[in-house]
């Protein structure tokens, strides 16, 4: 794999300075930026809700800001300004391809982002032992001093999955870009690996992983609740009992449903951010369903979540000739 | 819950391969189940009163018929619960017949699924909910597409009957095929003598708005409010100014142009009118041909029309019509001769399509009614006629009859010998199909009184040899080879639907058949309706006719469209998409995946924006229902919770 | 299915009310026989099939799922079976990554004219899943 | 009481498959990035480095339980007379758990208060409460977000346990805490415990130091007074929960929490009443049938849940909190909401604390 691009970028990092006067500059046309902050450990970022100029000295942005912050965006009344990394711009130009929010009220600061680092691998690294600082050193390596010591990681070696095979590290649409924009060499089929490779399993072998991970779930509605493209939220069919496509149980049929139903719903709609994945404390790999519909909404329609506002999601569409399905004679 | 179930034996269609009373014992069985029997007949009167008593005696609150299909008796049995004061929503059927007995065999297999079917329906109608249809207002006026005989007849006799009819003909003038003809079978009499006074009181009918030379664009809304968007096509004459005086036509230059009207037999002018009776009487330009149009000079029309009604820039123009019923009476094409080269269509001249054989024998026709082969001119001694030349083969995918060539044939047979007391036709048919009145006679009388020579046979080929035409076939009768030595050879050429049938009815949201032809609701019972309510058939539009029953269609789909309009508020469908507010979260996926624009957005009290049905635009498809991620908006009588409900009764046994 | 094989296996069909029940009615008039297993769901459009009804009966033990609309350009109401197609067709191929074979499930079309085209497409399916056999154990389902 | 027992670690698995068979063990297993309690299957899978994903709670109250089942049945052919048939369904399985650690069982204390002190006592909760034994397992080092000893915990805290281990010289010190704790004493395989004891007194003493040090930074959570003014000032709530994402992560990764929901699930005519975990994060928690929501934003939800574990279970209960600081809806939390941090500004404000 080519991590060429994101080594060289690494060695710039970026300026929060620049960062945190672009917010304050917006701060005057918005009611709120939304950015990140540093969290409850030296690990862990969360997400920063900007109203007043004196809260815009915490704001950062480094490996650890991995939220996609357009997950409160779908109806929020106010006008906002926000921070997005390459991935979650994709977001923005989604919510706009469904018109769930007016780019009026919306000031986007894009960073161009070398990657994120996966938060869990680190835990798992260190035993969840408490964090009581990190460094980033020369851009590309990380020195966590935990109670146990210190470790060090190369920040490749922790990155998130979805950066691995990031496509667009600049992101598609913004009002100020905040350092350089990054190119990225990876082709869309190499992003889709994973899927593929799974692909090639057994019915039999994939049934029971999946039997496995859904197993563990335990309808916390992280995963749901955690997208940003997950619209309905308070009001999903996955709690309803009108419609009653799910019992309340705790079996897998309930679960393998519920993931039926998230999947489906964002089919043709999800754009990747992980955000399912990460939210889960259980570990399973949620997204996956979710990538390997966008690898058929490629191969059907030629069509790629997020990447320009101009599309229309194929499932709320369609050709009166569909060149790429073939109806399925017996 | 008391649900009533009522299992037919449809005499023996049903309980011939299903053990009804199994099924009725097994019904009984299942809890909210408060009653359950079997009947004969379930549709016959006694039948309906049976589920009347039994739901008063019983105080059933829910009914499963097991029956025939929904498609034929849902209706029926709706009336029935209601004149019982159920509401008619509290009903549900079970298609034991048509999905069961009718297609399988083995009894003890049948009344397993019947059971199962049955219980599914139960499991439905315990979720069903009482629906309550409103009311909207009709237009009453009437949209007739084509200007044939059948639109005409419907025209009239909706206008007659006192509505607003807009009639839209795509040709300069009305009239349609059979302005074309000469005469008439089986009467022989002369066909625009018949027509021409019906085309005049179109014309004159205060009640009847015509466009000519105009097509249906775009058709939106629903039965008892269409906005129909029609365009009117250029002609490059201001039909105000024009008073057909024809004075253009004998000028005008381009002589060459191609007379639709005469199916090419003779050229026409750039400008013309297209026969003596049209109506509109108006010149129309082509501007394919025109020399002003396609090289832009020239210009002699325009200098020589008394009224300056000459107009070069003339553009489409688009209007919208409201009206409340459509009846749809387009008529048919015909196949081209050039479709036949085994006959030499095409390639020699004096192989014609019947129906330009109509024009030369018509006394306005370019032979002024003189029969002259189109080669030379000359009279023709010997006539050839082929039935059949398209239809009923397979190989050219039309494996229908045309329903009407056979007596045609017989006719102009007929005229040749008036026309022509020397000359001698040939017929070669493959059955003789004369089954109206009077026309087995007329045909016979071809045959005996007037020496026609009927081979019964298809012929293989025809070549050319001198001045004549070589038509080679079999005499299946004799058995033996048949040769005739020809000067005209006339094929009846098959009846076909128009090119654009398909665009009309998709507009229109009316099925089609394989060939193109319109599909009604019932082959039988339901002959003029489609299955798009407040839309009509008329005539050859849905197959092929002749003109009684075009005319007898015309009249029928204006019947319906008076018995429609008799009513001055119709009732709406109340199976209609309903929005929960308290669950939409305003995505509005649904206002993008409404065919009908029946989904807009509406803003609430508390500034949250959601989606809301217009009920009487809302179709009932229920493709919003299975876009709505949340379930907010679901088509009432098939929710998903009904859905669900069959789908567990089956799937989970329980 | 049929006399020699009574052991019938679980197959739910949505059909459309306009053509493919209509379809399914006409085979009945026309007394085309069919194996037995299928149950029929009617729905107004195929358009109306949400994709979580082939995955509730998949799931709730149907060992086949058959959808069934008017050929496209003839829906009565004019899209419905335009966007089922895309609905369906997503399904069917997200259906094996979960380990689930997509034959059992299959979504075509049947005008209310073709009655022998649905006795086919009944009799081929019918035979398909009794090929792959009971997707659910007698006892336990395949899902828990 | 003192009765222990040493049990040397290559004695686990022989001692563990004695254990599985007085009753359904259940031990922490490493399942994919993820460690959950699951019946024992052999030691290998055992895992007691860190605190499971998800607490023991899950064992003795499930997160998804049938109270009973149901049948609507025709009497005979009777049209007209329906029965309800009713299957009870109490479980009766004898439950051994072992490996949770001490925040676990504190949290199984916090639950007992609600559910059996009381005399509306819930009969299935109670029966497997009686039919469990649990062993913890002592803690030897802090996990991030832990904040046991700022609630009164800590990493040898006994509260609710019936035996405790601790991990020492290439073996574990089993030591009984209650009657019931006996069960894991109740083994030829240990040997006598009482050498070990001093051994595992420093190490209590040098694990609490760590822990103590760590939970300094969070210092001394207490009850909260109902006087709290700041507790009603809503721009202080959504100034701390916009970034709430109203999952149940936190609460259903709470060993104390206990709030839950009954349901129905038939289909046509049968059926079971369920009872399941709920989550006062959910909007549906307080949403009424009228289709009002009393709780309508994430951050009411929050706050009451905040009051709910430092201000009315306190009041409720002789002032003990209703968290074991156990740190999971810290450590899990997608957006790191950190409560401690909540709470400890709610204490600072001026009338906070006790009166």
């Amino acid at each position: 794999m080519n991590w060429d691009h994101y080594m060289e970028k690494r060695r710039k990092p970026l300026s929060e300075k620049g960062l945190r006067e672009k917010i304050s500059q917006i701060l005057k046309e918005v009611d709120v930026v939304i950015s990140w902050k540093m969290g409850f450990d030296p690990i862990h970022a969360t997400p920063h809700f900007i109203r007043d100029e004196k809260e815009i000295e915490e704001s950062v942005f480094n490996v650890f800001c991995v939220h996609n912050l357009t997950t409160y965006l779908p109806f929020m009344k106010e006008k906002v300004g926000i921070v997005v990394k390459g991935c979650d711009s994709r977001t923005l130009v989604q919510f706009i391809q469904e018109g769930l929010i007016t780019r009026e009220n919306l000031k986007i600061i894009g960073i161009p982002c070398s990657g994120v680092v996966d938060v869990k691998k680190i835990m798992e690294e260190i035993g969840e032992s408490p964090v009581l600082q990190a460094e980033i050193l020369d851009n590309s390596s990380l020195k966590i001093r935990t109670l146990d010591g210190e470790k060090f990681f190369q920040i490749d070696s922790v990155l998130a999955q979805k950066c691995k095979t990031c496509r667009y590290p600049t992101p598609l649409i913004y009002d100020h870009l905040i350092g350089e924009p990054i190119k990225s060499q990876i082709g869309w089929d190499k992003a889709y690996e994973d899927v593929t490779e799974f692909d090639k399993k057994t019915l039999e072998e994939k049934l029971s992983f999946w039997k496995k991970e859904f197993e563990k779930c335990i309808r916390c509605y992280a995963c749901r609740n955690a997208c940003p493209l997950c619209v309905c939220q308070d009001r999903c069919i996955a709690e309803s009992r009108d419609p009653h496509f799910v019992s309340q149980k705790l079996e897998l049929p309930e679960k393998f449903m519920f993931h039926f139903i998230h999947a489906i719903h964002l089919a043709g709609r999800c754009v990747e951010c992980g955000e399912c994945e990460r939210a889960c404390p259980m570990g399973i790999p949620v997204k996956m369903m979710k990538k390997k519909i966008n690898y058929e909404m490629k191969q059907l329609f030629d069509y790629e979540t997020g990447i320009n506002v101009d599309d229309k999601p194929p499932m709320y569409t369609f050709k009166v000739e569909e060149e790429k399905i073939k109806e399925h004679e017996l | 819950m008391r649900v009533g179930v009522f299992i037919c034996h449809c005499g023996n269609n049903i309980a011939g391969t299903v053990d009804v009373q199994k099924v009725a014992e097994e019904m009984r069985k299942i809890p909210g189940v408060a009653y359950a029997t079997t009947y004969m007949y379930t549709c016959s009167e006694p039948g309906q009163n049976e589920i009347i008593e039994a739901i008063k005696k019983y105080n059933l609150n829910r009914v499963v018929v097991a029956a025939c299909s929904p498609r034929m008796h849902e209706l029926t049995f709706r009336k029935t619960i209601e004149k019982a004061g159920l509401n008619r929503y509290f009903l549900e059927m079970a298609n034991i017949r048509e999905h069961i007995s009718w297609v399988g065999d083995d009894r003890e297999l049948n009344t397993k699924k019947a059971i199962d079917v049955v219980r599914m329906a139960i499991a439905k109608v315990m979720n069903n909910k009482p629906l309550y249809s409103s009311s909207f207002r009709v237009n009453k006026r009437v949209l007739v597409i084509g200007g044939g005989v059948a639109g005409m007849q419907a025209a009239l006799d909706c206008a007659d009957g006192g509505l607003e009819v807009v009639l839209v003909e795509k040709t300069q003038s009305i009239g349609g095929m059979m302005a074309r003809l000469d005469k008439t079978f089986p009467t022989i009499d002369c066909s625009i003598c018949i027509l021409g006074p019906k085309m005049v009181d179109v014309a004159q009918h205060e009640k009847i708005k015509l466009y000519a030379y105009s097509e249906i664009e775009d058709v939106k809304g629903y039965i008892g409010n269409y906005q129909v968007t029609i365009r009117k096509k250029a002609t490059y004459v201001d039909w105000k100014k024009c008073t057909g005086c024809g004075l253009c036509m004998e000028k005008c230059p381009s002589k060459n142009a191609y007379d639709y009207f005469n199916f090419g037999i003779a050229p026409t002018r750039a400008i013309s009118i297209p026969f003596p009776q049209a109506i509109p009487k108006k010149a129309k330009i082509d501007p394919n041909y025109c020399r002003y149009l396609t090289k832009g000079k020239c210009g002699v029309c325009a200098k020589i029309c008394p009224t300056k009604a000459i107009d070069y820039d003339m553009k489409d123009e688009l209007v919208v019509e409201e009206v409340g019923a459509i009846i749809v009476a387009t008529g048919y094409s015909l196949m081209g001769v050039e479709n036949f080269p085994e006959y030499g269509g095409g390639r020699y001249a004096d192989v014609i399509t019947g129906i330009q054989y109509e024009r030369i024998l018509n006394a306005s026709g370019p032979t002024a009614g003189h029969i002259k082969r189109p080669s030379d001119g000359k009279e023709p001694e010997t006539v050839v006629f082929i039935a059949c030349c398209g239809s009923r083969d397979k190989s050219l995918g039309i494996p229908y009859c045309s329903n009407f060539c056979c007596m045609y044939i017989a006719k102009q047979a007929i005229l040749t010998k008036d026309h022509l007391p020397n000359s001698q036709s040939y017929v070669f048919y493959m059955d003789i199909r004369a089954p109206g009145k009077g026309y087995d006679e007329f045909t016979r009388r071809a045959q005996e009184e007037y020496g026609v020579k009927y081979i019964r046979g298809r012929v293989s080929k025809i070549y050319p040899k001198g001045d004549k035409l070589i038509v080679k076939g079999a005499d299946t009768l004799l058995g033996v080879q048949a040769e005739v030595e020809a000067d005209l050879v006339v094929l009846a050429n098959a009846v076909i639907s128009n090119p654009d049938a398909a665009k009309l009815a998709e507009k229109l949201r009316i099925s089609y058949d394989t060939f193109g032809f319109y599909v009604e609701s019932h082959p039988k019972l339901r002959p003029v309706e489609t299955n798009t309510s407040g839309v009509f058939l008329a005539g050859a539009c849905q197959g092929p006719k002749d003109i009684p029953a075009s005319v007898s269609q015309g009249s029928a789909a204006a019947s319906k469209v008076l018995s429609l309009f008799s009513k001055d508020m119709l009732e709406s469908d109340p199976q209609v998409s309903y929005v929960n507010p308290n669950i939409c979260v305003g995505c509005m996926k649904c206002v993008k995946t409404c065919p009908f624009g029946a989904i807009k957005e509406e803003e609430l009290r508390d500034g949250r924006k959601v989606a809301k049905v217009i009920e009487t635009v809302c179709a009932g498809c229920g493709i919003c229902t299975s876009t709505c991620p949340c379930g907010a908006i679901q088509l009432q009588h098939f929710t998903d919770n009904q859905i669900l409900a069959e789908v567990n009764a089956f799937v989970s046994g329980k | 299915m049929s006399q020699e094989n009574k052991r019938e296996l679980k197959i739910i069909g949505f059909l459309c009310n306009w053509c493919s029940y209509g379809g399914a009615d006409t085979a009945g008039v026309s007394r085309f026989k069919q194996p037995t297993d299928l149950r029929i769901v009617r729905v107004p459009c195929s358009g109306r099939v949400d994709p979580l009804f082939v995955v509730k009966a998949l799931i709730g033990g149907a060992d086949g799922v058959l959808v069934s609309g008017c050929h496209p350009r003839d829906c009565h109401y004019s899209d419905g079976n335009f966007y089922a197609r895309r609905r369906l067709e997503m399904l069917k191929r997200l259906l094996p990554f979960l380990g689930i074979d997509p034959r059992r499930f299959r979504y075509t079309w049947v005008s209310a004219s073709e009655g022998q085209r649905w006795q086919r497409v009944v009799t081929e399916f019918t035979k398909l899943i009794h090929e792959l056999g009971p997707l659910h154990g007698e006892k336990e389902k395949a899902f828990e | 009481m003192g009765r222990n027992g040493f049990l040397r670690k290559d004695r686990l698995e022989a001692y563990l498959n004695n254990l599985s068979k007085k009753g359904g063990l259940y031990v922490p297993k490493e399942e994919k990035g993820a460690i959950v309690f699951r019946k024992y299957s052999g030691v290998s899978e055992l895992s007691l480095k860190k605190p499971a994903t998800t607490p023991a709670k899950s064992i003795i109250y499930l997160q998804s339980e049938t109270f009973f089942r149901f049948m609507f049945e025709k009497e005979g052919n009777g049209l007209d007379k329906v029965n309800v048939r009713i299957q009870e369904n109490m479980d009766q399985e004898i439950r051994i758990i072992f490996g949770a650690r001490p925040c676990d069982a504190k949290g199984f204390s916090v639950i007992d208060r609600v559910f059996i002190d009381t005399d509306t006592q819930d009969v299935y909760y109670k029966k497997r409460r009686e039919n469990s034994y649990i062993a913890t397992k002592s803690c030897d080092s802090p996990s991030s977000g832990c904040f046991c000893i700022s609630v009164g915990g800590g990493p040898f805290d006994e509260e609710g346990s019936d035996a405790q281990f601790t991990e020492i010289n290439g073996g574990y010190l089993i030591e009984a805490i209650t009657e019931k704790g006996n069960i894991f004493l109740e083994s030829e395989l240990l040997e006598p415990g009482e050498t070990y004891l001093e051994e595992k007194r420093k190490r209590k003493e040098e694990v609490e130091r760590l822990v103590k040090e760590y939970c300094e930074r969070v210092g001394k959570i207490e009850p909260l007074s109902p006087k709290l003014r700041l507790f009603s000032d809503e721009d202080f709530w959504k100034k701390h929960l916009s970034k709430c994402l109203s999952c149940g992560v936190c609460t259903y990764l709470c060993p104390t929490c206990y709030c839950f929901n009954i349901t129905d699930e038939k289909t046509f005519y049968e059926g079971e009443r369920i009872r399941s975990w709920d989550s006062c994060m959910f909007f549906h928690f307080t949403l009424e049938a009228s289709g009002h929501n009393p709780r309508p934003d994430k951050f009411k939800r929050f706050r009451n849940r905040v009051g709910h574990k430092f201000m009315f279970y306190p009041e409720r209960y002789s002032g003990q909190i209703a968290c074991c600081g156990c740190g999971r809806c810290v450590r899990f939390c997608p957006v790191s909401v950190d409560i401690r941090e909540i709470v400890l500004e709610l204490m600072k404000s001026e009338e906070g604390g006790r009166e």
